[in-house]
């Protein structure tokens, strides 16, 4: 896959200089660059909400850095961890006097640097609470949950925290509004083309032309099986099957359904997908809250899909619904 | 046994490896590409470029324990990887154990080994067995103290070391991965060598 | 390049369901899925704005029906134009007693049967304009910028005559707007990878590895040269020349800029890509009145970006700024 | 000369041409690849499709002329690409000089021929030279004409016709297109044969 890029090593840089252009209004940086804030933070007197990952995965992950939903974002480069010092950056830059919640993907160099993080914000006598993303289905069997690695849902996790805090919520309460978000949420995703990290030049993996990776992470990292490549339908209900099983949503549940694309996948396919979803829940007696169709948590230029599902009672509703504004997220 | 370790040659050993890792970036990616994402030889790429402009630029001062720390910093800044954060908490760990030291007894570099070793397993939570770096870093670090211990020359606690981490990450090949991005690829990580293992080989016989 | 769809034949119908399922609460169609519309039309009392073309180019064309923009869509199959009976149909339906506005692309097929449906909507006391998109300044030099083809330049004339629209003008003023907004609007395109239309199974065209179609259009109709793949800084400064040359602004003018993604190429290129574009008009002290950065006018999963540049004045500035809320296009 | 057709036969005729149109998909497409968006081929196929389901499920009802204008209007339902639409009108401008008819003289024939070309050229807006199917049909349309006014047989006409086609497609071939999507393509378009002069040529082929 051919890249429009200038040097390697200023991939991520010269992005962030043209995102910080691109949304002056936005978006602002601590005096590294690689730690995006809300254009007007500190928000006193709001819980602060912070993430932060490797790029290469946008919208994820700062491009959920904005009205009601995140305050900053310390960022990788492609799909490495950001430092935990570029995190602790981000961290005294966004609290507004109650503190800080840490919502990110359960992925080993993201884990070890904000947990460093943490601890240095104590110092600072800044509080942190830490809730970890861990929805892909494909990653981890349900003993095992604890394993998963975080995908797509995170959006969701960020959408509602970010709700919670911009009402007014105290920092046990924004962090138990990620946790109750994800606690409803699954993702499973199907990748049919790798992608290409610009510093290593080939593809992460390769695949052949009729074959498809089921389970894939969005990284590149190999899921659960390697098929052929079947119908939409097929693919997707083999999605909705391994996420209902998982999920165990009941006839008359609502959901808030996100059919995501993973980079080079056109949203004409993504509506196919969603289409048969929608059926499959319609069947089982499930409604759908709302639905998101698009690119929400990509894989630079991957092809492929992911289905997340969030089981909404009246409070996740509710922070669902609520409005937000970001250079890639707008809902009124 | 009077050997010693100077200053100069801790800054020497560290470039060294930064020199290494830089050289080693396509085969260690290569090898993370198998079951990993495939960043492992880039991030430590970064952080043998950043160790050696560090090594360069960054005089001791008397203080090889507070030297190492900083190190670690720099190494954290340059890339944050799981391998890589683990890196620098092994730098910050071992010079911790040696601080104000400007230069280090055989005794110094064993308890610094062991220190990097326990940070490591704190910061990473990985048990033996997992397939993780641990499970060649920690013989290494026993290994190399028992060799010391035995009133061996440094340069032979050194082999003992090489040669029990090579020994840990064969022992482990056949084995699944059980935690961070390869324990996402399964069965199919059985018989391959683990990334990170490799990678510790390579920083040792870049200076033993 | 690998596809989920299930038969190719069903591609476009089935994702029109989805997107009805999907947005249900902001679309509609009449008997014909193929004939979307606004959920709330006709509005009476407003000039109503239509649209049409190919499917293949999410959000283009359909992607921007609603709010402040326009009230209906005729839809064809991939890459084909709808029929002349469905843009009847749409024409009927969103007719709100002021007369309806069509534009679209300067494309044969939608030529021709837009023209024919204008005809036939003159037998229904249905009064129509029709506005051509010629924004693509790849496609013909100067003198002969009537053969020129609409690109992405289009969303801009939809943003700006459905916002006059929206705000009570007739139906000469709404399409004035639209001239207006093209008239100061020029595009220029470059691809790296061809795409597969679902009925075909096969790329649109062949391009080696190393190299890049300068001024490609988003059917994958070859553009200028082609040439060998250059950085990121060098092809937006093709790209940018070639549009400034034609558009020729002054120092202290402001323009709406959109670097706009044909559908494999991920965000974090485009905005290293605005990123060059940004500083090349700050060079020329030349202001930027606001940025789109994404996926407004796609090629399936081609890989490839277009830059779009409006000269902007205070009306049309008021009209871009105007709030719209479409499936795919929120502005507040 | 007494020769007719009957309205059996123009039912037939048109359903040839679908035929013909569902089986040349691939190679129609592969033309239109090469210097436009190559959609011709499945244009033709969804609207030899319905004209072939038209043919069998409408009756002609004693109106040749309308039953041809709903023909078109099925056509342009089909698949409306440039060339779809051309077809479409085509095909309703010629039963419109034949209103009313149950039969057809060969001097209908010539008048509907030449009432299509000048439809095409009508809404098309297409030169003689721009390289279009123009350049194929205003020929094939003038050649059936004379040939019917000099007293040849239908078949002699068509092949006449047929042969005047052929011609029209070789001799722009070496031209740039100069309209719709070919034009984009600017030189690249030069020696190569263009899609709609030889879709023509394959739907004359399917009924002289
Ligand atoms: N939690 C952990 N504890 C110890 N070692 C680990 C841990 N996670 C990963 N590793 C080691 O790091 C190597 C991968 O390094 P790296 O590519 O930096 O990881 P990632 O890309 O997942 O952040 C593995 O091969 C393994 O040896
Ligand atoms: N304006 C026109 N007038 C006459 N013929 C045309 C015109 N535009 C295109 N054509 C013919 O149609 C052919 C292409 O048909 P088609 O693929 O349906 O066009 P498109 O995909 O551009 O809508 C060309 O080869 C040419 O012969
Ligand atoms: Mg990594
Ligand atoms: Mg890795
Ligand atoms: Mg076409
Ligand atoms: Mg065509």
């Amino acid at each position: 896959m051919k890249k429009i890029l200038n040097q390697p090593a200023d991939f991520v840089p010269e992005m962030l200089d043209g995102l910080i252009k691109a949304h002056p209004d936005q978006l602002a940086y601590t005096e590294d660059i690689h730690c995006i804030v809300r254009a007007d933070s500190p928000v006193q007197g709001k819980v602060a909400l912070a993430t932060g990952g490797g790029s290469g995965h946008l919208p994820v992950f700062l491009g959920y850095v904005g009205k009601g939903m995140l305050d900053g974002c310390a960022v990788g480069d492609v799909f490495a961890s950001p430092s935990a010092d570029q995190m602790l950056a981000v961290t005294k830059r966004i609290d507004g006097g109650k503190g800080v919640v840490y919502i990110y993907g359960n992925y080993g160099g993201d884990v070890m640097n904000f947990d460093m993080a943490a601890e240095m914000a104590s110092f600072d006598d800044i509080e942190v609470k830490t809730v970890l993303v861990k929805d892909d289905v494909a990653s981890a069997p349900p003993a095992e949950a604890g394993r998963r690695r975080g995908v797509a849902g995170m959006v969701f996790a960020f959408k509602c925290a970010g709700a919670k805090a911009d009402q007014g919520g105290s920092i046990d309460e924004v962090a138990a509004a990620a946790e109750k978000a994800l606690a409803n949420t699954r993702t499973m995703g199907v990748a049919l083309s790798p992608c290409t990290v610009p510093r290593a030049g080939k593809p992460t993996f390769t695949i052949g032309e009729d074959e498809m990776e089921i389970g894939m992470g969005i990284h590149g990292e190999p899921g659960m099986k390697r098929e052929k490549l079947q119908t939409a339908d097929e693919i997707t209900e083999r999605m909705m099957d391994a996420i209902l099983a998982d999920l165990q949503p009941n006839p008359g549940d609502s959901l808030a359904v996100m059919v995501n694309g993973l980079g080079a996948t056109p949203p004409e396919e993504l509506y196919i997908i969603y289409r048969k979803a929608h059926d499959l829940l319609a069947q089982r007696g499930i409604g759908v809250h709302r639905a998101y169709v698009g690119e929400y948590a990509t894989s630079m230029e991957m092809a492929g899909a992911s289905i997340t599902l969030m089981k909404v009672d009246p409070e996740l509703a509710a922070l669902l619904d609520y409005p937000a504004q970001t250079p890639f997220f707008i809902q009124l | 046994m009077g050997e010693t370790v100077s200053s100069e040659a801790i800054v020497a050993g560290v470039r060294k490896v930064g020199v290494t890792l830089v050289a080693q970036e396509e085969y260690l990616t290569s090898l993370d590409q198998q079951m990993g994402d495939g960043d492992l030889g880039i991030t430590l790429s970064k952080i043998g470029g950043a160790l050696v402009e560090f090594a360069d630029s960054t005089p001791v001062d008397g203080d090889l324990g507070k030297w190492l720390g900083k190190a670690g910093m720099a190494a954290n800044k340059a890339g944050s990887s799981s391998f890589g954060t683990l890196l620098a908490t092994a730098l910050m760990r071992g010079g911790k154990v040696v601080s104000g030291k400007s230069e280090l007894t055989p005794e110094d570099l064993a308890a610094m080994f062991a220190a990097a070793d326990a940070g490591v397993q704190e910061r990473g939570k990985a048990q033996l067995g997992d397939k993780t770096v641990v499970d060649a870093l920690h013989p290494a670090a026993e290994a190399f103290a028992a060799a010391i211990s035995a009133g061996e020359s440094l340069a032979a606690a050194g082999q003992a070391a090489l040669a029990a981490a090579r020994a840990g990450r064969d022992r482990v090949t056949p084995l699944r991965s059980k935690i961070g991005r390869a324990s996402w690829v399964g069965e199919r990580t059985e018989g391959k060598v683990d990334a990170g293992c490799e990678a510790l080989v390579v920083m040792l016989e870049a200076v033993v």
